[in-house]
């Protein structure tokens, strides 16, 4: 997990109100300092009922801002891919995030889909969100219940992607909001980019290198995630692993592509799997109905499932989003999170970590992957 | 139009006959969809064996040719000269290999009979999804741009302008002729260098289809071959830059001379009277060799190696030059005391030793050794050094002359990016192939030649000239049409994200990205079919004509039958 | 099923080596299984991931990808991309508890016709020990 | 010389990488080109090796595309078994009489099959395989050699020499490809420039007795290793020893015959070195010991190659005296080293790297063309000139080992600057 260098400012933040109240004074300050002009900020939709991001540009409309929201309607890398796919904005924005957002970003960034020139990403601690059939049952409550547990670190309610979630601290944009550790009434803003360290400075934030109190925290539960998440793949490969246990996985999908639609790194204008070029003219099926016995129909769920993993894993944040939509409750974004962690893992590569790091499927290494070859023996 | 496939199983005498039940074959395809005849033949490579193939397209009208026999490799482009004649398109056409791949892998002819039924199914099923590809054809620019005046870009330049093509040469400095204007002679010859310039020269002033361009740098190149725009500059005046168009480009910027203050034990640059064979051969061509005090020096060391560890590679022709420099000295220096000091004695080809032989003499030391040193000492230079034996000596001259390693050009990396072509050992200019393919690069149309390429001598930098006049005059023949490969990648924009990953794995910068459209673009005359980018593609929007998905996918569903 | 099971094997040889090692192995009249069907490409690289799935999804009962080896692709450097996508295939089939030993990735120069041959007989041997890919009889797919 | 009175058509002789290389430039240029190959095959040298140094890529993945390219170039007239008897005439306008020997098979008939060779009751040891390997009377010099047609060797053939009146191969060929009646042909043709790219010989390591060299086994010329390591060669690429066991150590000798020559040949360091890692691959804990004088690794690419194998630990030795006898079940091998101590090794094999030298038929080949031979016996590239592809007599050009040792990729250089001399001839 990559921790900021020291090259890189950190300061401290003090929390007059509540940490949100203090985030929206931060975010005030930096307009009026022109540090940069506008903000993308979630925010409760009026109808109370859920949360959206909202492009702010006039400074009251901040106070509505809800950071951490308790779900994750739409992931952030895909909401920022939207605003610059096609272009750089001219107006310098901040963004607030969650990390599996920012990192997202990233992701998009490094494949064309989004052009971070003139952002400020932004990401907090973040303590997971909880599925969003559970928030709808009772959004009150429920609002109320999330936030005692985040208070607590408790994530029995969350997501179980977020569960076992390793990098909810993981910094990957030019800054991070850090709570864990930090004193009461104070949180820790961690420069992790020029951009960030020209933040600090511009707003005249008293620099303060030392956040090791945050550092060990995070290292503390990201292990302990870590190793939550090695067993949870392992009980999942268990539970859907091999042919048979697979297909009654998947026998329920109902080929909405819901998961993928949501998804932020599936960014295909069309995906390959609802082109043409998978589909067959009708004998083709027929006589594999008669080879067979029988086909399914719609046809190749499996494919599309497996396909995406092969396109996408690399790039999987493991945000949960695939699986808060999914109609038929496949635990897709777990099963994608036990790929995405094999096929990562290959390469050491972690999705969205650096812009610096590129997918893999765009280097290689003259020697490598030799166990996966067979080459003179 | 309702296809109407020919299928036809050659014989190939007993080679297949006798492997494979050809009848059985025939039976189980001559129903299939769009098979419109079956026939067995001989054999169908032989005169007769095409001629008939051509009766019979016209004769049934046929849309689709699928041929059961050889190998692809054998006679794929015998059978399309065949659909040619028959006025079929040569790519509506599939060839089953069922020989090579299956009478000749075993005896069991059942076995191999179901193979050759499964191929030629596959074939069939295949040449159905097949589309009709035609020739492109696109006007080629034969005219070509030099990069460097040294020997090589002169040469170059020589061979290649005529009256139908012009030569843009361009050199950075005032005047032609590189390194060579420092060089009094030339080994093994030893032939006056001012000679051989000045004869260049003059050839060159005289060639009106020579346009020179001196104290001028290449500022931008777009294009590929047959079709580069090119903006030069001059280096004195600013935004006085030029643009011409050319079909190729030859690189011949030369090298330059290792550093040697980086390696502070030979103590260049602190103490007076080390030098190194640059500044010695300007010192000799100025007619007076002499140390710092006037004085002629007595004794003089030759180092050789300087820098060879740091850049990891023999640079071929300091052992030579040590030996013209012992020449030269003997000439001019009546008993002269030469010792050179040297690691493995590299004087490769038929003429390099015999050189080496007549300059031994009297007074010349040649010393293999190592962990040299020189310092002051005295009036004069103490060299500290180990013998082959390891055991340490120590030697006193008057004058020390290093042979530093030869590295590319300052600007190699600036000129590599505006040709798009890459660095590799030494971060000389990669060759597109080390063996088959030295002159060109990643980028047709861009070449390399002479010390750019890598470390050389004269003759070896002027054969490099010739081979890419060679390969330019072959390659742009004025008047004539260039015919870019027909199965090349295609990126549909109503697809294409741009996500730029097909860009990043090409090899041959074949794909550009379109700021405007943001989608990634195929040029077809640069693409080389290799289907790399289709497969890179996330989204399907890559295809590549003749080994499209469903044409794949055709043979697969075949093979698992 | 009582009759013996010949297996159907998939191969993509890439046209310069492995394509040219199979002819060899052919002119040599060396002893291959007939079990695998060849399929031309031009590289190895042009071998998509999803091509493989599908063949893998439809029953094959193994998928063998062939080209140069490393340094020797004829357009430079396309069989490390294609080593790349394989070791991500493999890793999904893998990590679904697919049978990702029905996959095989090989370099197979123009002179290795013994080699290719080797090569097939081993990968006949190993996926017949396996038996047929049970996807083939997988009414939910 | 005015343009139309000049013949455009070229005449390349010798079918190794050099004129190969050349002849495809030639007809890309829409060049006729008369191509004519001593033997029955083309490719030289080249196709022997298994991989060629410093990428270690497949020598026959390299070469065999060109090589189909050439057979079906319609612009290429290849001429087998063929060597030039005569030439008249003077650039633009050359007059030349070739001699093609018969080779009994028919190339338009013949497909290739192989099917004559068993049945032929001759075997003699196969000269392409450094006789390592037998050979039939009608052969073809190894598997996957281009063009695949057979030849006769009359020489052996029990017909051709009246011993028997065999027909065993006519009658297992189904395509009325074999043709006993076939005649030498003498052939006359017309172009207006040559290219002499005939390649070199080994130097001949019976010379050399100390190195024991035909008399103690397990000694190799390195030509005789490079069948050893190929796929296609003898052994299928195993590496083993007379005893059929693969050796344990092993010694490669350069410089053989570089102080009879009195050059350096430029190629053996690194065709050494590339034997390491040939070793390496097979045998990977085999102990190799390299016996050299100057080790000779010129330019941007080889002394990486060279460093690479140095990991492995090859014991390099600087050595002269070089004395080999058998001793015991081994070798042993007597030297003085660099420091002129007198040592000695112990190994299982042998391997000589031989220099490269001109072939015989040199001398003969430059009277032809009406050129000269340098001092060693190579074709001479002509005096006081800067071009190492043009000859003293214009319109004939060189390219290739005929011209002095080189490797390949020089021998490409030379071979395309030898075609932009030819076409700037008329430029």
């Amino acid at each position: 997990m990559s921790q900021p260098e020291e090259k890189n400012k950190s300061t401290v933040i003090s929390v007059k109100k509540d940490l949100n109240t203090a985030i929206i004074d931060f975010l005030k300050e930096g307009i009026d300092k022109q540090v940069f002009d506008d903000v993308i900020i979630p925010m409760r939709v009026p109808a109370k009922d859920s949360f959206a991001y909202v492009l702010v540009r006039n400074k009251s409309i901040l106070n509505d801002g809800f950071f951490l929201p308790p779900v994750m309607p739409v992931q952030g890398g895909r909401m920022v891919s939207s605003v610059t796919r096609l272009g750089k904005k001219d107006k310098k924005t901040a963004i607030i995030m969650r990390p599996c957002e920012t990192r997202a970003t990233i992701e998009l960034a490094k494949l064309g889909q989004t052009n971070l020139d003139n952002l400020i990403l932004i990401s907090m601690d973040c303590p997971g969100v909880m599925p969003i059939s559970d928030f709808l049952k009772d959004t009150n409550k429920q609002l109320k219940n999330f936030e005692d547990s985040a208070n607590n670190l408790d994530d029995k309610i969350m997501r179980p992607v977020c569960q076992i979630c390793d990098k909810s601290s993981m910094i990957s944009g030019d800054l991070h909001i850090g709570t864990l550790g930090a004193k009461k009434g104070s949180f820790y803003l961690i420069s992790n980019s020029e951009k960030g360290n020209e933040l600090i400075e511009k707003m005249g934030l008293k620099q303060n290198e030392n956040i090791n109190s945050w550092k060990e925290k995070v290292k503390k539960i990201s292990e302990e995630k870590k190793k939550k998440r090695i067993n949870k793949n392992k009980e999942l490969k268990k539970k859907i692993g091999g042919l048979d246990n697979l297909t009654d996985a998947f026998g329920k999908c109902i080929n909405c592509h819901n998961c993928m639609s949501v998804c932020p790194v599936c960014f295909c204008r069309l995906c390959y799997f609802e082109s043409d070029k998978v589909k067959q003219p009708s004998d083709d099926y027929l006589s594999r109905a008669k080879s067979k016995g029988s086909i399914r129909f719609l046809p190749d769920t499996m494919l599309f499932h497996i396909g995406r993993m092969e396109h996408m894993s690399l790039s999987c944040v493991s945000c949960g989003a695939c699986e808060d939509v999914c109609p038929v409750d496949i635990p897709i974004a777990q099963i994608f999170t036990m790929i995405a962690d094999e096929t990562q893992g290959l390469f050491d590569y972690v999705s969205g970590r650096s812009l610096d790091e590129p997918i893999p499927f765009v280097a290689y290494k003259e020697e490598e992957l030799t166990d996966m070859e067979d080459s003179n023996d | 139009m309702e296809s109407k496939i020919g299928v036809y199983i050659c014989e190939c005498g007993p080679n297949i006959s006798e492997k494979v039940d050809i009848d059985k074959v025939i039976d189980a395809v001559k129903d299939l969809e769009g098979v419109a005849v079956v026939e067995r033949y001989k054999l169908l490579c032989s005169e007769d064996g095409k001629k008939f193939l051509v009766e019979q397209i016209k004769k049934h009208g046929l849309t689709h040719l699928v041929i059961a026999a050889c190998s692809p490799r054998d006679h794929e482009k015998t059978f399309r000269e065949v659909c040619e004649n028959a006025g079929i398109n040569p790519f509506l056409f599939q060839l089953a290999n069922i020989r090579e791949q299956c009478a000749w892998i075993t005896d069991d002819k059942d076995e191999a009979t179901k193979k050759s039924i499964r191929l030629t199914k596959a074939a069939i099923r295949r040449v159905r999804y097949h589309t009709s590809l035609e020739k492109k054809e696109i006007e080629g620019n034969p005219d070509v741009l030099v990069i460097g005046g040294g020997i090589a870009g002169i040469e170059t330049s020589l061979q290649l302008a005529s009256p139908v093509r012009k030569v843009y040469l361009v050199e950075k400095t005032s005047s032609l002729g590189g390194l060579i204007n420092t060089f009094e002679k030339i080994y093994p010859n030893m032939e006056l260098g001012s000679d051989l310039i000045k004869q260049k020269n003059l050839e060159i002033e005289k060639n009106e289809n020579i346009k020179v361009f001196t104290e001028t740098e290449v500022e931008k190149v777009v294009g590929f071959l047959g079709n580069f725009e090119v903006t030069v500059k001059k280096t004195s005046q600013d935004n006085s830059s030029q643009d011409f168009n050319v079909g190729a480009i030859v690189l011949a910027t030369g090298s330059r001379l290792f550093d040697p203050k980086l390696t502070p034990q030979y103590g260049y640059g602190k103490l007076d009277n080390v030098i190194t064979s640059l500044e010695f051969e300007k010192m000799n061509l100025s007619g007076k060799i002499s140390l710092k005090n006037g004085k002629s020096p007595a004794t003089i060391a030759i180092i050789n190696c300087v820098g060879r560890d740091k850049k990891g590679y023999c640079s071929e022709i300091c052992c030579m030059y040590s030996l013209k420099f012992i020449r030269y000295l003997k000439e001019k220096i009546s008993n002269i005391k030469v010792t050179n000091f040297y690691s493995d004695l590299c004087i490769p080809g038929k003429r390099q030793q015999k050189f080496y032989e007549e300059t031994k003499g009297k007074n010349i030391d040649f010393v293999r050794s190592k962990d040299i040193e020189v310092n002051k000492k005295a009036d004069k230079l103490e060299i500290k050094y180990k013998d082959e034996n390891g055991s340490k000596k120590n030697l006193s001259a008057d004058m020390v002359i290093l042979a530093p390693a030869v590295e590319p050009t300052i600007d190699a990396s600036k000129i590599a990016e505006i040709t798009s072509i890459s660095q590799g050992n030494g971060g000389f200019f990669a060759e597109e192939h080390e063996k088959l393919a030295p002159i060109s690069t990643s980028t047709e149309g861009v070449y390399i030649a002479g010390c750019a390429h890598g470390p050389k001598n004269i003759f070896d930098s002027i054969t490099q000239a010739e081979a890419a006049s060679g390969k330019i005059l072959t390659s742009l023949i004025p008047g004539r049409k260039i015919e870019p490969e027909i199965k090349v990648s295609h990126i549909s924009e109503s697809l294409c994200i741009g996500c730029k990953t097909c860009l990043t794995v090409c090899s041959y910068g074949a794909i550009s990205f379109d700021e405007a459209k943001k989608i990634s673009v195929v040029n077809e005359v640069i693409c080389r079919g290799c289907g790399n980018c289709v497969a890179a593609c996330p989204s399907g929007a890559a295809n590549i004509k003749h080994f499209t998905f469903n044409q794949l996918y055709q043979e697969i569903m075949e093979a698992i039958q | 099923m009582t009759e013996k099971f010949e297996p159907r094997i998939v191969g993509f040889l890439c046209n310069w080596c492995s394509y040219a090692g199979a002819d060899l192995a052919g002119t040599s009249k060396l002893n291959v299984p007939s079990s695998l069907t060849p399929i031309r490409v031009m590289c190895s690289s042009r071998v998509d991931p999803v091509l493989v799935t599908t063949a893998f999804l439809r029953g094959a009962d193994g998928v063998l990808i062939a080209g140069c080896h490393p340094g020797d692709c004829h357009y430079e450097k396309g069989n490390y991309y294609a080593r790349r996508r394989f070791a991500v295939l493999k890793k999904v089939v893998e990590g679904l508890g697919l049978e990702s030993d029905r996959l095989r990735l090989s370099w197979i120069s123009a002179s290795e016709g013994q080699r290719f041959a080797d090569v097939v007989k081993e990968f006949n041997e190993k996926v017949k020990k396996m038996g047929p890919n049970p996807i083939k009889k997988n009414k939910s797919l | 010389m005015k343009e139309k009175d000049q013949h455009k058509d070229v005449l390349v002789i010798g079918a190794g990488i050099a004129g190969i290389e050349a002849s495809l430039l030639l007809s890309k240029a829409d060049r006729k080109v008369h191509l004519i190959e001593k033997t029955s095959y083309t490719g030289g040298t080249v196709i022997k090796f298994e991989e060629v140094f410093s990428n270690m890529e497949c020598s026959t993945c390299m070469v065999a595309p060109i090589q189909q390219d050439l057979l079906q170039d319609k612009n290429i007239n290849l001429i087998t078994l063929a060597e030039v008897e005569e030439v008249k005439g003077s650039t633009g306008n050359f007059n030349v009489k070739i001699n093609k020997k018969a080779r009994y098979v028919d190339m338009q008939n013949c497909i290739g099959c192989n099917a004559c060779f068993e049945p032929c009751p001759v075997s003699l040891k196969n000269e392409f395989e450094e006789g390592l390997s037998e050979r039939k009377a009608i052969y073809v010099p190894c598997a996957g050699a281009l063009p695949n047609v057979p030849m006769i060797d009359t020489e052996h053939c029990l017909r051709f020499n009246g011993k028997k009146d065999c027909k065993a191969c006519q009658e297992a060929c189904m395509f009325e490809a074999i043709d006993f009646n076939q005649k030498d042909q003498k052939i006359e043709l017309n172009v207006g420039s040559i290219l002499a790219a005939t390649g070199f010989k080994t130097f001949d390591l019976k010379k050399l007795s100390q190195y024991g060299y035909g008399k103690v086994d397990d000694v190799y010329s390195a030509f005789e290793f490079e069948r050893l390591y190929a796929s296609n060669g003898p052994t299928e690429g195993k590496i083993v020893l007379k005893n059929n066991k693969a050796p344990q150590s092993v010694a490669i000798i350069h410089c053989a015959g570089r102080s009879e020559k009195g050059y350096c040949s430029s190629v053996c360091c690194m065709y050494s070195v590339k034997f390491g890692h040939y070793l390496k691959s097979k045998i990977p804990d085999i102990k190799i010991s390299d016996l050299y004088t100057d080790l000779c690794i010129p330019g941007k690419s080889h002394q990486k190659f060279y460093e690479k194998l140095k990991e492995t630990n090859v014991n390099m030795i600087r050595s002269s005296d070089i004395e080999i006898k058998k001793q015991g079940k081994g070798i042993s091998i007597k030297y003085n080293n660099g420091n002129g101590k007198k040592d000695n090794l112990q190994v299982d094999m042998v391997i000589i790297a031989p220099a490269i030298e001109p072939r015989d038929e040199n001398s003969n080949l430059a009277k032809t063309l009406g050129i000269s031979v340098d001092e060693y016996g190579f074709l001479e590239e002509q005096k006081n000139n800067v071009s190492s592809v043009i000859t003293s007599k214009p319109g004939i050009f060189i390219a290739g080992c005929v011209q002095g040792p080189k490797n390949i990729q020089e021998s490409v250089s030379q071979a395309s600057a030898a075609v932009g001399k030819i076409l700037s001839l008329s430029n």
